[in-house]
């Protein structure tokens, strides 16, 4: 059996479910969802196109901030992860306060434009590594994003999976529930059940994770992880042990 | 006609007590030497618009009692962490946190930059964000059936402040891909450019640089600010400072450590 | 992934009988050589949208047949005159023309820039452009007290259609100032740029260039075409051919001498 | 008494409207406003800023074609001039067509953006050199933008004058009515009346129409006239003898 380390797994898992689409953006400060992203770029032979928002190499926006933004409003972006302070069983997200609102418990950054992408993104991948039932709540204390919409509500996008560091859940719409799609290797269905805090859907036999292939590995170890080290070099450098760059030289400037 | 100013503090003059003051994202050009000295000078009551999310510069306002608003989209540290004096902040009750999501933001600076009341926006039905902006409105789509959709009003702040490469003698700032920055000098009613360095010659004579120029038109004033951007980003011109930022989420942690900081960082006109 | 396309003709291939393509106006760099490409091969009933005026691009498409419907803020030639064919058109009734204005027409291009459905504008209550538009709206803004504003629907192209001064072969298209040449990109389901020449490196590895780049993601097709707007201008490039443009307006006054145009100057290949 | 040319009596009119502003915009094919509002920046001693849409040197537009009309919608453009292929009493313009709107008897190219501008810009002036019965009409055939405007329409602009080649005409919104405000020298009041389709309200002795000063001439055929011909060197060369510049070198190009 191959060996791997766990955010190879992740990002093997992730880039399945990206699957044959034009465009996967990737935001700041996710290095395995960016792993993901490159790994399918290469399968696919340089579909999807990847953005990396938090590379000035690695995206093509030249509107200004703006442009994320529009751009999934036009349809254009197939593919983006979400986080959550807090995620429920509903799919609903929490970017914002534990706690009451106006004198709350803790205080997460903000919603981002979680609220906007994650109704016209096709395929969001919620992605929180921390499994627990402080993170995976039975409601939400603030909705920064809901996981589903009323039916006369325009939305072309949401939630598709949860990906954490014990499983995927696989959310269906339908139902407004997480299906307990597959078990990552040496972790058991009862440490997730245990550690999550909403309810969710199970088949009798939960599959184990799919393990990355030796053809991914190789992807990942060599090419994704050079690309890679451009944007998040101490991740490439701890996972792939690709050497840390000098500083780079700044680019040209006017 | 803008003035290039001689003293950082003398381009700051339209930047008073309880001005509606925005503010770019934490890498497309933060006039952070300039928030430096409005700190200095002991603004109050800030009404602080974030286009769409801040980072230091809104928790070094926030944790030197110069923020009374902010409306943004998101405050944090990024990789290096969450805010800690606008999650102290907000926590303890003591600021009004009118929170939105990035495209609103952009949405409704650019409504104010078209002259419109109002912008729609998909998304946000559903949200709390919503729910608790009894600003925004939810209205039948007119050319639709049964289709809700949200409408913003227009986002029309005082002053408009960041810091960018270059400008020349007439007040034109080049902003290069940062276009939310012609947006925000749009929107707004005065805005304000501390730039690395003045560009000799005119920045509209050539084709190439104009595609990246805000005309001197929408400026009220420059003043010259090397690194002015620092401890963040100048994209395309130095990275952000992250030592530096490891040691300000580290002291900002606690009143006294962030009292050290302020000491150190900003009274300290040395080190401004 | 965008195709540099080895021929003009095989550009055009998404431009199609019937197809609602988007063009800009005369001085923002108009795909002329291509627009008499169009004509060789015949096209036919094009919902043609001018962002937000035409000159000599409408006028030859209408008077070669090729137009059932144009959505434009006006199509003249300037000093040049009235737009012969346009004129000859309406006043024969074979045309259909919705009538707009400029902003109109650039908000409807940014509504779907934005996917938003519609977009609010100002003015044009009272007007009889409005009255004419069916698609149009006025509601009570939401935000005021009695207060009628007018809604648009966004404007979605099939096609983008237009000529700039360089691209390169990863489909980055250089458009300097004119930025509604990229929401037309963003609002337009496909983008065909014909440029004067190749840019040898990526247009966005240069800061200074990306600022007036439109990214090769949004264009479908591009096409060398040296002079390809002529005889209208290239902004900074090359200006009017005003020679040949009153040739044109006298040509074009008659069935007649539009023909000898069209023969002259269109299906010549040698003078295209 | 000073010679001076049809042309530099309009242009100083002009501005004398113009006033004490910060922004004049001239729109193209427009020879005598620019004249006008170049002549109000140099006796304002560069105050207002005058941007010649006309030109790439002479307006500081670098955000699209929009960017005209965002400008005006943010208050900040002072003054605009339009024209008509009608104009009525009441102020409307018609830059559509005569007669029956399906099948016309003329086409004028189109609206461009009066149907905006009117509303939004304080001060507009009607430009208008031809004044006929086929010109200045009792109710124009197309309303391509209306003189006035319901109180409960927004509307922070309109028309304030009416300029021909026979007089002035001063605009009150109130009454929906224009004044004659003067008739221009070697010209009668029944001249005008006997011109124009539509009704105004005078007064018994309406005024000549004030003469250039002869500082306003000596900067019209100065400055102004060297600055105009970089826009107009037509006009520049047969109204105030500028040579016509050798053909202008193309400015740099990437």
């Amino acid at each position: 059996m191959l060996e791997f380390r766990d955010e190879e797994l992740l990002a093997s898992v992730i880039a399945d479910m990206i699957g044959d689409v034009r465009h996967v953006a990737v935001g700041n400060a996710s290095p395995i969802p960016a792993t993901a992203a490159l790994l399918a770029r290469e399968r696919g032979k340089g579909r999807p196109y990847v953005s990396l928002l938090q590379s000035r190499k690695h995206n093509f926006f030249t509107d200004g901030g703006r442009e994320l933004f529009d751009c999934a409003g036009q349809g254009r972006i197939d593919v983006f992860f979400l986080s959550g302070g807090q995620i429920d069983g509903e799919g609903n997200i929490n970017l914002v306060s534990v706690g009451d609102r106006a004198k709350p418990r803790m205080r997460f950054p903000g919603s981002f434009g979680s609220a906007y992408l994650y109704f016209v993104v096709p395929k969001v991948i919620l992605f929180r590594t921390e499994h627990s039932r402080r993170t995976l709540v039975p409601r939400v204390d603030f909705v920064s994003a809901p996981g589903t919409s009323p039916p006369n509500v325009y939305r072309t996008g949401g939630p598709m999976a949860l990906v954490t560091s014990l499983c995927v859940f696989a959310f269906d719409a339908a139902r407004k529930r997480f299906r307990l799609q597959s078990v990552h290797p040496s972790h058991t269905v009862d440490e997730v059940v245990g550690n999550t805090g909403f309810d969710f859907d199970m088949v009798k036999d939960v599959p184990i994770t799919p393990l990355p292939s030796a053809d991914s590995l190789h992807l990942m170890r060599g090419v994704v992880a050079n690309e890679l080290a451009e944007v998040y070099p101490q991740f490439a450098s701890r996972i792939f042990g690709v050497p840390s760059p000098a500083k780079r030289r700044q680019s040209g400037s006017p | 006609m803008p003035v290039v100013a001689r003293r950082l503090e003398d381009a700051l003059t339209a930047v008073t007590d309880g001005c509606v003051l925005a503010v770019p994202r934490e890498n497309s050009g933060v006039a952070m030497a300039a928030t430096r000295a409005l700190i200095r000078r002991g603004i109050k009551k800030l009404h602080l618009i974030a286009l769409p999310t801040s980072s230091l510069q809104a928790d070094l306002l926030i944790g030197a009692g110069c923020v009374a608003t902010i409306e943004t989209s998101a405050v944090g540290l990024g990789e290096f962490g969450l805010a800690p004096r606008f999650t102290a902040a907000v926590t303890a009750g003591a600021l009004t946190v009118k929170d939105a999501t990035c495209p609103a933001l952009h949405a409704a600076f650019q409504a104010a930059e078209k002259g419109m009341p109002f912008i729609p926006l998909r998304g946000l039905i559903g949200s709390d964000i919503l729910k608790y902006r009894d600003d925004w409105r939810v209205i039948d789509n007119p050319f639709g059936d049964n289709d809700p959709i949200v409408l913003l009003p227009a986002i029309k702040p005082e002053v408009a402040l960041f810091h960018a490469p270059m400008a020349d003698r007439a007040g034109n700032v080049w902003i290069g891909r940062q276009r939310e920055l012609a947006t925000m000098a749009h929107a707004s009613a005065k805005t304000i450019a501390t730039v690395e360095k003045l560009h000799d010659g005119n920045l509209l004579d050539d084709p190439v640089l104009a595609a990246g120029t805000l005309p001197g038109f929408y400026i009220e004033a420059v003043a010259v600010a090397p690194r002015g951007a620092w401890p963040l980003p100048l994209p395309d011109h130095y990275p952000a400072d992250g030592a530096h930022l490891t040691e300000y989420a580290t002291l900002a942690a606690t009143t006294d450590g962030f009292a050290t900081y302020l000491d150190k960082f900003v009274h300290d006109r040395h080190a401004a």
